[in-house]
């Protein structure tokens, strides 16, 4: 319809002044002015965001709830080999299930996640934190265990969907276990109650020696 | 509304009668007896720096101001906020402190000469850019007898001294000693020598209506309505139209701004003739794109747009000179507005645009203006001098420019 | 202090605007000076435009605005422009290469610091001549005004009395611009 | 033989005369697109030679694979061609599927072909965008698709955990399954799009400065595409009909219905039309695959991604990346790490041919066919 030279242009203008008239209708940040104004709005992460790992424990001591034990898997499926990690031994030097030393150095990692795959003991998880800068080079940008640690119910605070899968899974292993546990535990018992019947029954068979035998 | 409208000149006498009550006081005090001439000659010195200082300050101000307000319309035309930060202490004041820090900033910034850098001509390049742009705008009628400086042929000063602008580009291109430098030297000249023509030949269409080069003149040529309805602005005529237009385009080009920033086109040439300067020489050449920016907008009110004259007589309640600055702010919003829609003109497209396209419908206009002229003003001249600057856009813009791209009507093939 | 302002009062202010134009004169020689003598191309065409400048200003300072606005818009914004592009454009070998015809060093310099000479006397004394000859050097000088001079009448003498020479000046530059495109496009064409 | 960057240049001895002059652009320009440098030899803005000199940005990604895991490899194709991630993980997934025999369930398929058109359309949105500002227009275009890519960025982050880096293919399906709300989210989202490509029309393709600038410009003919081993809509814009997804036809794309739309002129304005066409073409997908997607298990579960080892042999994957085919060449000696991985990058074939599209074209024009070729410094250096 309008086509005449120059036409092309006043179009391309109407576009950009019905840009900046919708701009300032636009309140809910939907469709044009998608900005966060950062340090005052803050974006919602999906439950999936990951940034760098942590680790996970169990109840209220880091420590004592670790499931890391220190397998060395994800340090060594680890692409950009960021994980640095030393296995604890006791007084004695026997090798402890669980690390001594648990580095990620954050400024190598590149948040991939595959050491969340690798890991067979539920034990690191990407977190979701961003504000990670630092004015030291070296030593901030290195993550000890003890800033690593983090509890469970923080891990449900930020991706509840997966932590619940988790938490399922382990409370499947360990009904799984304490299952297992059981029979092996009533397979025993029925072995040793076998025995012990066996051997009342041999005993019974023999003249009664010695009649008070206790039960086992 | 009387005392709005007479505030600066008011303003103007009032300081003037101030210095001469302070002398007599001390001469009288002092018992000194003045020869008769230097009372006067004071009084004229006092008030050439009045007018200095208020010009200065007040593009000063209207420099700052744009610089964040381009910013923010930019930004909210590509759907952003803009600048929003810098305020005074706590309070943001939607980032109007923003000059003041990019000031701060640029003041502090290193100065770095290129060591193979022409020394003398690299410092004196900003200078000669800003020396003409800050007096270009003394010629300018603000408001209804506030004329700065009233000369007679007004306009042609305003050429005469925009041509130092190129003198400075290319000072600034050549002595830095830089490949880009030069090449965006060598355009700039080339776009503003080939866009003079047009801008010139747009005046002089105006001043062959109005009879005059003096501003004041020609903005006093513009009042009244014409038909009872339409003020008598140039740029309600066919050819004043067209006039305005070519102006406008010829002033985005004089100005160096988009689609004509060529001379800086940071896609190809870093930064053109700027790339060596940094600091406050960078600064100032900003400073003197802008000032001279609202200058030339200043004359395309005053040539077109009636200048410090409101379009209809119920509006002049509001002062004349909030109408010249009002008409300025809205052409330098347009100004942001095209950079925001427009990508860049190539070197040789630029070129054809100016001598193929503008500079012939330019005589058009002019053939228009005197047929306008000639014929009475009346319905008959409107006729023709639209026909006179119709048929040639037409065909100029169909055969020259738009058939080779529109005319052939691309295909695309689709494959399943 | 009182003696001092009297005496700096009495002196002869009034006319120091008839003196202000050795401003701009000392601007235009130097310039013209430093065109001469200066080594570097383009520094001497800038020393060229400042003297271009201070004519504008003297014309100006005179009282002849349009002629000094003119001389501004024509020398400044076209005519260096000219000068600075030709001088760009000029590959910068090739002067170098020229071949002298006076092979002598000392000789080419003799022979041209006399040839110079001579042409700056022949100019400086036509220009004289032509001053003290002319019938306005005669008349009382009377300093031309924006009252006297303005660009209407301008206008009046050059499309009234001087329209001939005017459109045969413009016939000429017109030939001499399709000349010199010609020329450019042969020379693309080779 | 040492190769010094910073006194590379042309031979005197092959110019054409006094009056050239050489700039390099780059590696630090505004709009080489990453670390890119071209010498240029220049008669007065008209280009007499032009040299592509590339590798500022070479991150050894090949010889890493060596070193690294089947799996530990696929974090790194996220950073080749870093503006469509999850491609090059389609493209390495596919390599790695056809090497081992793998087999993908249906609705893993589809999660693929729906991610990778989303990446299709982000790229091109942000290619109308940066060609925009190659030609100076002052960001408007760029900040539109930015903001239409940012959307879909959420989506992936939504599905991924990350917005770029995504990770997101595993061999024999893709790592998690897509969220609740996603995929409606999403259709949502894919029918606002068409809104917005008309919005971008009405600014962009009728404007006579971009006319002017595009058509014309860069003519590359269908013959040199070909010889030139070109592809992607580069090679589409110059009349040739080869899309991948359609010769191949891998993955679901056999059961999509949708075009392959190619260019008649094969200059700069039909590659920039192409890409608009292409991203209608991807809506249309992305809306069959919304129809057609199953339930179903999203990763083969007899697969083993940690010490992954396919068997000995050499496999050539390839898909029809945002840019181009891209394709992986495998060689594997049946241990845990890749033997050897060669990249087939678009970017870097498109790119063979930019001195016999600018020559004779002026210095703008460079940044523009440089621009409408399309290329990610990431992916030319890998």
């Amino acid at each position: 319809m309008m086509n005449f030279p120059g036409s092309g242009i006043l179009k391309g203008m109407v576009v950009t002044a019905r840009n900046m008239i919708g701009s300032y209708f636009d309140r809910a940040h939907a469709k044009r002015l998608i900005t966060e104004q950062y340090p005052e709005e803050r974006p919602t992460l999906p439950e999936a965001s990951r940034s760098f790992p942590f680790l996970v424990f169990d109840g209220q001591d880091p420590e004592a709830g670790m499931r890391c034990v220190a397998c060395k898997i994800c340090e060594k499926e680890c692409p950009p080999q960021c994980i640095f990690i030393e296995q604890d031994r006791d007084a004695n030097g026997k090798l402890l299930r669980r690390p001594k030393i648990f580095d990620i150095d954050i400024s190598v990692c590149m948040g991939c996640q595959i050491c969340v795959e690798s890991c067979p003991f539920e034990s690191i998880r990407m977190d979701n934190i961003y504000e990670m800068s630092s004015c030291d080079r070296f030593g901030s940008l290195v993550i000890h265990k003890g800033q690593l640690l983090k509890s469970n119910e923080y891990y449900r605070s930020i991706n509840p969907t997966e932590a619940a899968e988790t938490d399922a899974r382990i409370e499947a292993a360990r009904i799984k276990k304490a299952a297992a546990a059981k029979v092996a535990a009533e397979k025993v018992a029925a072995a040793r109650a076998a025995a012990a019947a066996k051997a009342a029954a041999e005993q019974a068979a023999q003249p009664p020696s010695e009649p008070e035998q206790p039960a086992p | 509304m009387n005392f709005l409208e007479n505030l600066p000149l008011a303003t103007k006498k009032f300081i003037l009668d101030l210095v001469e009550w302070v002398c007599g006081w001390f001469c009288s005090k002092l018992g000194i007896q003045l020869p008769g001439w230097v009372m006067p000659a004071l009084l004229t010195l006092v008030s050439i720096l009045i007018v200095i200082v208020a010009l200065i300050a007040v593009f000063m101000v209207m420099f700052a101001l744009m610089s964040v307000f381009e910013r923010k319309i930019l930004a909210r035309m590509q759907n952003r906020y803009g600048p929003n930060r810098v305020g005074f202490f706590r309070w943001r004041l939607c980032g109007l402190f923003q000059p003041v820090a990019d000031g701060i900033k640029m003041l502090t910034k290193e100065d770095i000469v290129p060591r193979g850098a022409d020394k003398i001509v690299h410092f004196l390049a900003p200078i000669v850019m800003v020396a003409p742009a800050l007096i270009l705008p003394v010629i300018l009628p603000y408001g209804r007898g506030m004329v700065p400086i009233e000369l007679s042929s007004g306009i042609l000063f305003f050429f005469a001294l925009g041509a130092g602008t190129e003198l400075a580009v290319f000072m600034a291109g050549w002595s830095s000693n830089n490949k880009y430098s030069v090449m965006g030297a060598m355009r700039a000249i080339a776009q503003m020598i080939s866009y003079e023509l047009p801008l010139v030949m747009s005046a002089v269409v105006v001043a062959l209506v109005a009879g005059t080069l003096s501003p004041n003149g020609i903005v006093e040529a513009q009042g009244g309505l014409s038909f009872g309805f339409l003020p008598n602005w140039f740029v309600f005529t066919p050819w004043g139209f067209v006039a305005c237009l070519l102006f406008y385009i010829g002033a985005l080009a004089e100005s160096n701004r988009s689609p004509f920033d060529l001379p800086e086109g940071e896609s190809e040439l870093v930064a053109g003739h700027l790339t060596e300067y940094s600091g406050f020489k960078y600064a100032i050449f900003f400073m003197a794109e802008y000032v001279g920016m609202f200058a030339i907008n200043g004359l395309l009110v005053t040539l077109f747009l009636g200048g410090y004259q409101a379009p209809f007589a119920f509006l002049d309640f509001i002062p004349s000179w909030c109408w010249f600055f009002g008409k300025l702010a809205f052409l330098a919003f347009t100004m942001v507005w095209v950079r925001a829609t427009m990508p860049r003109f190539r070197i040789d497209q630029m070129m054809q645009f100016a001598w193929k396209l503008m500079l012939p419908m330019s005589f058009a206009a002019l053939i228009s203006a005197a047929t306008w002229y000639y014929t009475g003003r009346g319905l008959l001249g409107w006729a023709l001098s639209i026909l006179i600057v119709g048929v040639p856009y037409l065909i100029l813009g169909y055969f020259c420019f738009t058939r080779r791209h529109t005319a052939d009507n691309r295909r695309y093939l689709f494959s399943e | 202090m009182h003696d001092l302002i009297q005496r700096l009062t009495s002196l002869p202010w009034d006319q120091a605007p008839q003196w202000l134009f050795l401003i701009p004169a000392l601007f235009m020689l130097l310039g013209a000076a430093g065109a001469v003598m200066l080594r570097n191309l383009i520094h001497c065409a800038l020393c060229l435009t400042l003297s271009f400048i201070a004519l504008g200003v003297l014309f100006i300072a005179l009282g002849a605005e349009f002629v000094g606005f003119v001389q501004l818009l024509v020398y400044v914004g076209a005519v260096t422009m000219l000068i600075l592009f030709a001088i760009l454009l000029t590959p910068a070998g090739e002067v170098a290469a020229s071949n002298n015809p006076f092979r002598s060093f000392q000789l080419s310099r003799a022979l041209s610091a006399v040839g110079g000479a001579m042409i700056a006397l022949l100019v400086l004394g036509t220009l004289l001549a032509s001053i003290f000859f002319s019938p306005h050097a005669r008349a009382a000088v009377t300093p031309v005004t924006a009252a006297t001079a303005p660009a209407a009448a301008i206008g009046e003498n050059l499309l009234n009395h001087t329209l001939l020479p005017l459109q045969g000046t413009a016939v000429l530059l017109t030939a001499a611009l399709i000349g010199a495109a010609l020329l450019a496009k042969e020379e693309k064409q080779s | 033989m040492s190769f010094q960057p910073h006194t590379f240049s042309f031979n005197e001895s092959d110019g054409a005369g006094a009056s050239t002059l050489d700039v390099s652009l780059g590696p630090q320009h505004p709009s080489t697109h990453g670390v890119f440098r071209m010498n240029v030899r220049m008669d007065g803005e008209t280009i007499v030679k032009l040299q592509p000199v590339f590798g500022y940005l070479h991150r050894n990604h090949e010889k890493l694979a060596e070193s690294h895991s089947w799996l530990g490899t696929m974090p790194y194709t996220d950073r080749l061609d870093y503006i469509c991630p999850i491609t090059n993980n389609w493209a390495y997934a596919v390599a790695v599927e056809k090497l081992a025999g793998i087999e993908v369930p249906e609705r893993a398929e589809y999660i693929r072909v729906i991610v990778g058109e989303l990446t299709r359309l982000q790229n091109h949105t942000a290619f109308l965008g940066f060609i925009l500002g190659d030609m100076g227009a002052w960001g408007s275009a760029l900040m539109y698709a930015f903001r239409e890519r940012e959307k879909i960025l959420d989506l992936f982050e939504w599905l991924t955990g990350a917005r770029m880096m995504v990770n997101y293919m595993r061999f024999g399906g893709v790592r998690c399954d897509l969220p609740v709300g996603w995929l409606e989210k999403a259709r949502a989202y894919v029918e606002t799009y068409p809104a917005f490509l008309d919005e971008m029309e009405q600014l962009l393709t009728g404007n006579e400065i971009l006319l002017a600038r595009l058509q014309g410009v860069g003519v590359l003919s269908g013959e040199r595409a070909i010889n030139g081993g070109l592809s992607g809509p580069v090679l589409r814009a110059s009349g040739i009909d080869y899309d991948i997804r359609k010769v191949d036809g891998y993955g679901v794309y056999p059961r999509l219905n949708f075009r392959i739309p190619r260019g008649t002129k094969g200059d700069c304005f039909d590659r920039f039309m192409l890409r608009i066409l292409e991203a209608r073409e991807s809506i249309k997908i992305l809306r069959q695959a919304f129809a057609q997607i199953p339930e179903g298990p999203t990763l083969n579960p007899a697969v083993k991604q940690r010490g992954f080892k396919p068997p000995v042999g050499e496999a050539y994957g390839r898909i029809e990346g945002p840019k181009g085919e891209l394709g992986f060449h495998l060689i594997s000696e049946g241990g845990e790490k890749p033997y050897r991985i060669h990249i087939r990058p678009p970017s870097l074939i498109n790119l063979t041919l930019l001195e016999e599209m600018c020559l004779g074209t002026k210095l703008a024009d460079v940044m523009v066919i440089l621009g409408s070729i399309d290329i990610v410094l990431g992916e030319v250096d890998r």
